[in-house]
């Protein structure tokens, strides 16, 4: 089995640390558009990386294979290759794969193949299994098992593009400007200890669940203790792994809705429950019993997406930067306030969330666009329109 | 008129002064006096007389307490009559003070017996200012003085005389010193003390004659004791005691026993008359009874009571007894309460001697009547506490006497709420 | 019989300090001092002095030193002069050696062992001053996960019930009769004021103190002294004890000249009795007996409070502790080897159980190995000396601490080990009514207080180093550990890696 | 105003506060030369009682009619209407003890060298009376009492 903790972190380092610059853009009217306008915001915010990883996320840029899982999967040698195409095969129903398409761009150097499977998973799961679980252990296996054989993405109507090099240079060389998505998270690295590899880039992602992160959890061994407990297995050493299990397991396994997995990731600190109002009181503070392992301690910022919906959260003292933008029915969320303001120079109105406190843009098939307003929380604020 | 009119300028005659002040800041005050001196600490007229203290240290209190009190002080003016129906006192001279409130604070004369050959140069009483003063005046011709009487005043100006070098020897009429105050032994370990310090002692015995010389034999030259006995001296100080000094309310409605008679609020039984100290017999709670109790702090306490009382502050006397502390050449002595109990019956009595140091108790039913400490006084004050509250010290009798005794022997609650109560 | 073992310490008095206050005499315990009144000086009689200070911290001229007697045997490091001494005592008395306080041997110590990591350049360190910074731990027994109700409006999980602590201290069981109502009173009143807990031990809870019962772990242990459905009914939490760090495997025993009125009136056995613990709970003899007990206290007290149960940590700590948990204790305490007492037999003291670090970490890894670490708190003690302890016992996996010698060392204690002689001159641990009234509860609270506060204080900095700002990101999180001077073994057993790695 | 109490549920006997009375009245203020070389050496104003486990100490209760005033014979004693102190008078003090035996706590004590009694002064010169100050366990209380509000037990009694 191959290690893909040496590959991901060759120096076994706790974790990665890194620092970064995150953007996200979503149309909640579910209106499609190019990467130029992500790319161009990732430009601006070059110096936030250092070329040794940037990517991107961007959902539905696949209407003709929505229903299939598109894998992306990087082949470091042709071997890899061929022995990841005969597990698909006996995995699941191929509807179409090609290369993805890419032009030579200064700056990248050594690129990987990178090919996407319109995949079905058809008769092969068993029955007990459901689609989704699926799919992730199958990826999971390719991962653990397939040396050179990476998957980047395994959504539907949805993929990761990264690769190492500074994010302009990944935009331009997957082509970016040439798909049409209504959602786009972009990352741009600056991690102080790796040489940095094609799939330790962000977005991380499993099935359509991608995460952007600026950060460093130092909670982290905490978190992943705690999450090894319900099967996880934390391969990559990165702390982006545990925000993206630790959303699985309590959004997918727990039932629990993203405001309240907030409060669980960054929750209010003990003085505030005690005057929040009863109802909340009691919820916040069960929350903080039962989860305390999850609790994100340290510097954070993530963009976590999946279909129709886009979460920016912060620690809970926002020891790192996140900015909202609105204009129309379209959200932003950025490091900074002046990408937002590059590609959108007439957005209407801007804003520094409090630390803990989740935004959330959420396609909606109701007309008009609305603000944002407080809820019945207090301090979760819904972007729909 | 002045509301108040006070007659004795001691210990009574001020502690009524200072009580009517802490109720009634401005009401008129007027204090007699025969004697000139503004108060000044009688017992202490032996140190006067040695010469251990002037006049401005045996001051009671400081000289500007008067004026500072608004007081009208009338020192060196002799009452000589009390017109009680027109609340009036007659002074020496025909000058009248009216009163709305009076208090007879006269204190006590010395007695002097009849003897044979009185009326010589060189013969003294001693309870006053003027008694030191005289005897000083004499003390330059003066080596040898008798001191008739052993006690409390005897054994003052005696201590004072040996101080100032002269040969002193104490007629006493009992057979031992201090009889009234101490018991035997007690009297006995005083009596060492005098020995020991040149005093020669004649007990048992009465001066019958004052013996002269010089011309026409107008100065003392000796005394001749009831058993023929002649002890040549050049000084003679009569020290028997003192009596009330009543004569200003004989024959007046005011009632008089030996000394005027009061009750709990140290008033007479004639409205706005009110007695205290050496003149009046105030309640002992020793003997239950009211009675004579001679001393300063009763002086004071009484006083106090009485000005209370005569200001509008009703206050009772709680009682008092005959407590003293002497000191004989060093030799430190408390008594207080029934010393020398007129029978043993029913009484317990719990004694120490060992040294110098001599303690005694009399217990009548576990509560304690009198005490004797000698030697070793500094406990002495909580067994007359105990001995004043009336508490049944049965419980702990054995121990009163011991050197670490203390409030730790009362019962906790007891003790508790003394130390607590103390305060207030 | 004439002794063979020499004096202990030497009194020192420097003479031209002494001014014959005679304080020393009044303080001494142990009559080492006594007062000449033919010499009008103060004498001192060496054997007698068990090195407690009371006379020197009290001495107001400084006139007094301690020092260890100097007195060699020839160099042996197999016969070493304890093991001498402990001969000659016992060919003395043919008794079982006695002893107070936790072992003073020199079991390995891993707290000094482990070091804690910090933030430098890549994440921030959190200033405590400036930020919020969280200690609050809530002990009692946690569901797997959160369920809301319909449309997520409401909550629809129920949590068993779960006592608070503001910081992540707590009194170690220690029994009124053995230590005083002094102590007793101290060590709840601190508790109450830092928004802590202090264990009663088995002895009961003295009724003027239940007043801080919300403040209280109620011990039930062998001799069941003092548990009554008022007692159970005060206190927060309830602990059973089925063993201690200091003693593991066998009872207690309070003397009967320890048991006044009131120490009887309270345990509810006759004054002057001996009060003796047996070795096991003579109703537990199986795990499914203790699960009973943990049942019938929780039904007498109407599932109102969690159930602890404590244990000495010894060679299997975390299979006993696994089927606890399973047996349905809400907190699993474990004492370890270097755990204190107020008298044991010093062989047993010394040589049996396993040091806290251990236990914790093995406790911990066993727990969540089977996915029911969440199903109890876990409290470890034994020789906790300082917050950096404390901030190492929780990052190995535990919840909370108890301190017991450290709280002692408080309010005066000089671990002089006398405990079990009755005669404590620092009057802790002792019913003597002369000696208990040293210890003024007003000033034992306020310097515990003042402990947990310090303490308190220093775990903020340790946290704000770390980059977080709460206890919880540190509980388990054994990345923020290393080892130095460990073995592998060690080091696995731990869960750290080694210091550079 | 201001009254010391003596706790004995927590006076542990030592007496310290005789000791730094001694030097709070000694010339020198050094516990050293107050004991070894001031002749005569002072003398504490208050009194360790111990008897068992009850001990306590005594100094004077600044009594609302103090006994010894109202004996002094010579005036030297007195209640200072502002402080409530009761106060001597060492130059008019001519150590006849008679306030000694009208004491009923024992808290004069007769200086018998001097020939002068000494007795609690509240150490006015002192931030605080020493003994209070220098107790070890805070079985002496300073407490700041006025006629309508009577001392409070002390909340541990």
């Amino acid at each position: 089995m191959k290690d893909l903790a040496l590959i991901q972190n060759p120096h076994r380092d706790d974790k990665v640390m890194d620092a970064c610059g995150l953007f996200g853009i979503m149309d909640t009217s579910g209106k499609r558009f190019s990467g130029a306008d992500i790319l161009k915001a990732m430009t601006n915010m070059h110096d936030r990386g250092n070329g040794l990883g940037g990517g991107f996320a961007a959902y539905g840029i696949y209407p003709d294979h929505a229903e299939y899982y598109a894998l992306h999967i990087i082949f470091m040698t042709p071997a890899a290759r061929r022995e990841t195409e005969d597990f698909l095969k006996h995995s699941f129903y191929r509807v179409h794969d090609e290369d993805v398409p890419t032009r030579p761009t200064k700056g990248i150097v050594n690129p990987p193949q990178l090919r996407r499977y319109f995949v079905d998973v058809g008769e092969h799961r068993p029955a007990d299994v459901v689609d989704n679980d699926y799919v992730v252990e199958r990826v999971m296996e390719i991962n653990a098992r397939i040396d050179g054989a990476f998957v980047f993405s395994s959504g539907k109507n949805m993929g990761v593009f990264k690769g190492v090099g500074f994010p302009e240079d990944i935009g331009n060389y997957f082509r970016l400007e040439e798909y049409q998505g209504y959602l786009w998270t972009g990352h741009s690295r600056f991690p102080t200890n790796t040489p940095g590899w094609w799939g330790g880039a962000h977005p991380f992602n499993i099935l359509d669940w991608t995460v952007v992160h600026n950060g460093e959890i130092s909670s982290y061994g905490i978190n992943r203790r705690y999450l090894e407990q319900f099967g996880y297995k934390c391969t990559m050493q990165t702390d982006t792994e545990v925000v993206a299990y630790g959303v699985d397991l309590l959004i997918r396994r727990h039932g629990l809705p993203i405001e309240v997995v907030a409060k669980v990731f960054a929750p209010p600190f003990w003085s505030q429950i005690e005057r929040a109002p009863k109802a909340d009181q009691e919820l916040f503070r069960t929350l903080r019993q039962v989860y305390p392992s999850l609790l994100l301690n340290g510097p954070f910022t993530v963009i976590i997406a999946h279909q129709g919906e886009m979460i920016g959260l912060t620690d809970r003292i926002r020891l790192r930067p996140l900015t909202v933008g609105v204009k129309g029915s379209i959200v932003y969320l950025a490091s900074e306030e002046a990408p937002i303001r590059l590609v959108c120079p007439d957005v209407e109105k801007t804003w520094i969330p409090n630390g803990g406190e989740p935004v959330v843009g959420r396609l909606s098939t109701a007309p008009g666009p609305q603000l944002p307003t407080p809820t019945r929380r207090g301090i979760l604020v819904e972007v729909a329109p | 008129m002045p509301e108040y009119l006070i007659i004795g300028n001691s210990a009574g005659g001020i502690g009524a002064v200072e009580a009517i002040r802490e109720v009634d800041k401005d009401g008129a005050i007027t204090i007699v006096s025969d004697e000139p001196y503004p108060a000044y600490s009688r017992p202490m007229i032996s140190e006067y007389l040695c010469g251990e203290r002037n006049l401005e240290q045996i001051l009671y209190r400081p000289s500007d307490m008067y004026s500072r009190n608004h007081i009208d002080a009338r020192l060196g003016k002799k009452v000589v009559k009390l017109h009680i129906d027109a609340r009036q006192a007659e002074l020496e001279g025909g000058e009248k003070i009216g009163w709305e409130k009076l208090l007879l604070a006269t204190g006590g004369t010395p007695i002097v017996p009849a003897m044979e050959g009185m009326g010589k140069r060189g013969i003294s009483t001693f309870t006053t200012l003027d008694d030191a003063k005289a005897i000083e005046a004499l003390k330059g011709q003066a080596r040898r003085a008798v001191v008739i009487g052993g006690g409390l005043i005897g054994m003052s100006v005696t201590e004072a005389l040996v101080k100032l070098g002269l040969e002193v020897a104490v007629v006493e009429l009992m057979d031992r010193v201090l009889g009234a105050l101490l018991d035997e032994p007690a009297s006995r370990l005083v009596e060492t003390k005098l020995l020991s310090n040149g005093v020669k002692l004649y007990t048992d015995k009465t001066v019958k004659t004052i013996a002269g010389r010089g011309a026409n034999d107008s100065i003392v030259g000796g005394v001749v004791l009831s058993d023929g006995q002649k002890l040549d001296c050049d000084l003679v100080i009569v020290a028997i005691g003192v009596s009330p000094r009543t004569q200003l309310v004989k024959d007046t409605l005011v009632k008089l026993n030996r000394g005027i008679v009061v009750d709990n609020h140290m008033a007479t039984n004639v409205a706005g008359i009110h007695a205290c100290g050496d003149v009046a017999e105030a309640y002992d709670y020793v003997y239950r009874t009211f009675r004579l109790t001679p001393i300063w702090p009763n002086a004071y306490v009484g006083g106090r009571v009485a000005g209370f009382n005569m200001a509008g502050k009703t206050t009772e006397y709680r009682g008092g007894t005959n407590a003293n502390s002497l000191k004989y050449f060093g030799l430190p002595v408390v008594t207080a309460g029934m010393v020398n109990p007129p029978s043993k019956d029913g009484l317990e009595i719990i004694s120490k001697a060992e040294g110098d140091v001599y303690k005694k108790v009399i217990l009548k039913g576990g509560r304690i009547q009198g005490i004797v400490f000698m030697g070793d006084i500094q406990r002495s004050g909580i067994v007359f506490g105990l001995m004043r509250d009336g508490v049944d010290v049965t419980g702990f009798k054995d121990k009163l006497l011991s050197e670490d005794f203390g409030l730790s022997y009362l019962p906790e609650s007891m003790r508790k709420e003394k130390i607590k109560a103390g305060s207030r | 019989m004439k002794t063979y073992v020499p004096n202990k310490f030497i009194v020192e008095r420097d003479e031209s300090k002494c001014v014959g206050c005679q304080v020393c005499v009044t303080q001494c315990s142990f009559e080492t001092h006594s007062w000449d009144g033919e010499e009008q000086a103060v004498k001192s009689q060496q054997d007698r002095c068990v090195g407690c200070h009371r006379c020197a911290m009290f001495c107001p001229t400084g006139a007094i030193t301690i020092r260890r007697n100097p007195l060699e045997y020839r160099e042996n490091y197999n016969w070493r002069a304890e093991y001498i001494e402990d001969v000659y005592k016992q060919a003395e008395t043919g008794g079982v050696l006695l002893t107070g306080m936790g072992t003073d041997k020199p079991h390995k110590i891993y707290w000094d062992h482990l070091v804690l990591n910090a933030s430098q350049v890549t994440n921030p360190s959190i200033d405590p001053l400036r930020e919020p910074m969280e200690l609050r731990t809530y002990l009692g027994r946690k569901p797997e996960k959160v369920e809301l109700g319909p449309g997520n409006a409401s909550l629809k999980t129920r949590l068993a019930p779960q006592v608070p602590i503001e910081v992540p201290v707590m009194f170690s069981a220690m029994s009124y009769g053995a230590v005083s109502i002094n102590v007793h009173e101290s060590l709840a009143r601190a508790a109450t004021e830092a928004g802590t807990l202090f264990n009663t031990g088995e002895g009961g809870l003295h009724p003027k103190l239940y007043k801080y019962g919300q403040n209280t772990i109620v011990q039930v242990a062998s001799g069941r002294f003092g548990v009554h459905a008022e007692y159970l009914d005060v206190g927060r939490v309830i602990e059973i004890k089925i063993g201690q760090g200091a003693k593991p495997g066998i009872g207690g025993h309070l003397p009967g000249e320890k048991v006044s009125k009131e120490v009887a009136e309270v345990r509810m056995i006759p004054m002057g009795t001996d009060a003796l613990s047996p070795a096991p709970h003579h109703d537990i003899y199986s795990i499914e007996d203790l699960s009973q007990l943990i049942y019938a206290l929780k039904e007498a007290t109407n599932y109102t409070k969690p159930v602890s149960v404590k244990i000495a940590a010894v060679h299997n700590a975390a299979a006993i502790a696994s089927g606890m948990v399973r047996a349905g204790a809400d907190i699993i305490a474990l004492d370890g080897i270097r755990g204190a007492t107020g008298a044991a037999p010093k062989i047993i003291r010394d040589n049996v159980g396993i040091p806290i670090e251990l236990a914790i970490a093995s406790v911990d890894s066993r727990l969540r190995a089977e996915g029911i670490r969440n199903q109890a708190s876990l409290v470890a003690a034994g020789g906790f000396r300082n917050a950096g302890d404390v901030v190492k016992a929780i990052a190995l996996g535990a919840d909370a601490v108890y301190i017991g010698t450290a709280a002692l060392i408080a309010m005066g204690c000089a671990v002089c080990q006398q405990c079990h002689t009755g005669k404590c001159a620092w009057g802790i641990c002792t019913s003597d009514i002369t000696l208990t009234k040293r210890l003024n509860p007003d000033i034992g609270s306020r310097r515990l207080a003042n402990l947990l506060r310090a303490w308190s204080l220093e775990i903020k900095d340790i946290l704000g180093g770390l980059g977080v700002n709460a206890l919880e990101s540190l509980r388990g999180n054994r990345l923020h550990l290393r080892g130095v001077d460990l073995t592998d073994t060690e080091l696995k057993v731990l869960g750290v890696q080694m210091a550079g790695e | 105003m201001k009254r010391i109490y003596p706790r004995e549920e927590v006076c542990i006997g030592c007496r310290l506060c005789e000791v730094h009375c001694l030097v709070a009245h000694s010339k020198s203020k050094d516990i050293i030369k107050a004991y070894k070389r001031e002749t005569p050496r002072a003398v504490p104003r208050i009194r360790l009682e111990a008897r068992g486990p009850v001990s306590f100490a005594l100094n004077c209760r600044h009594c609302e009619e103090p006994s010894c005033v109202q004996a002094c014979l010579t005036g030297a004693l007195k209640k200072d209407p502002d402080t409530g102190i009761v106060t001597v008078d060492t130059e008019k003090c001519v150590g006849c003890w008679t306030c000694v035996l009208f004491c009923q706590y024992g808290a004069i004590t007769p200086d018998v060298e001097r020939g002068k009694i000494a007795k609690c002064d509240f150490c006015m010169h002192l931030k605080e009376p020493a003994c209070v100050a220098n107790c070890p366990n805070e079985a002496l209380l300073l407490v700041e009492e006025t006629p309508e509000k009577p001392p409070k037990e002390p909340a541990h009694a």
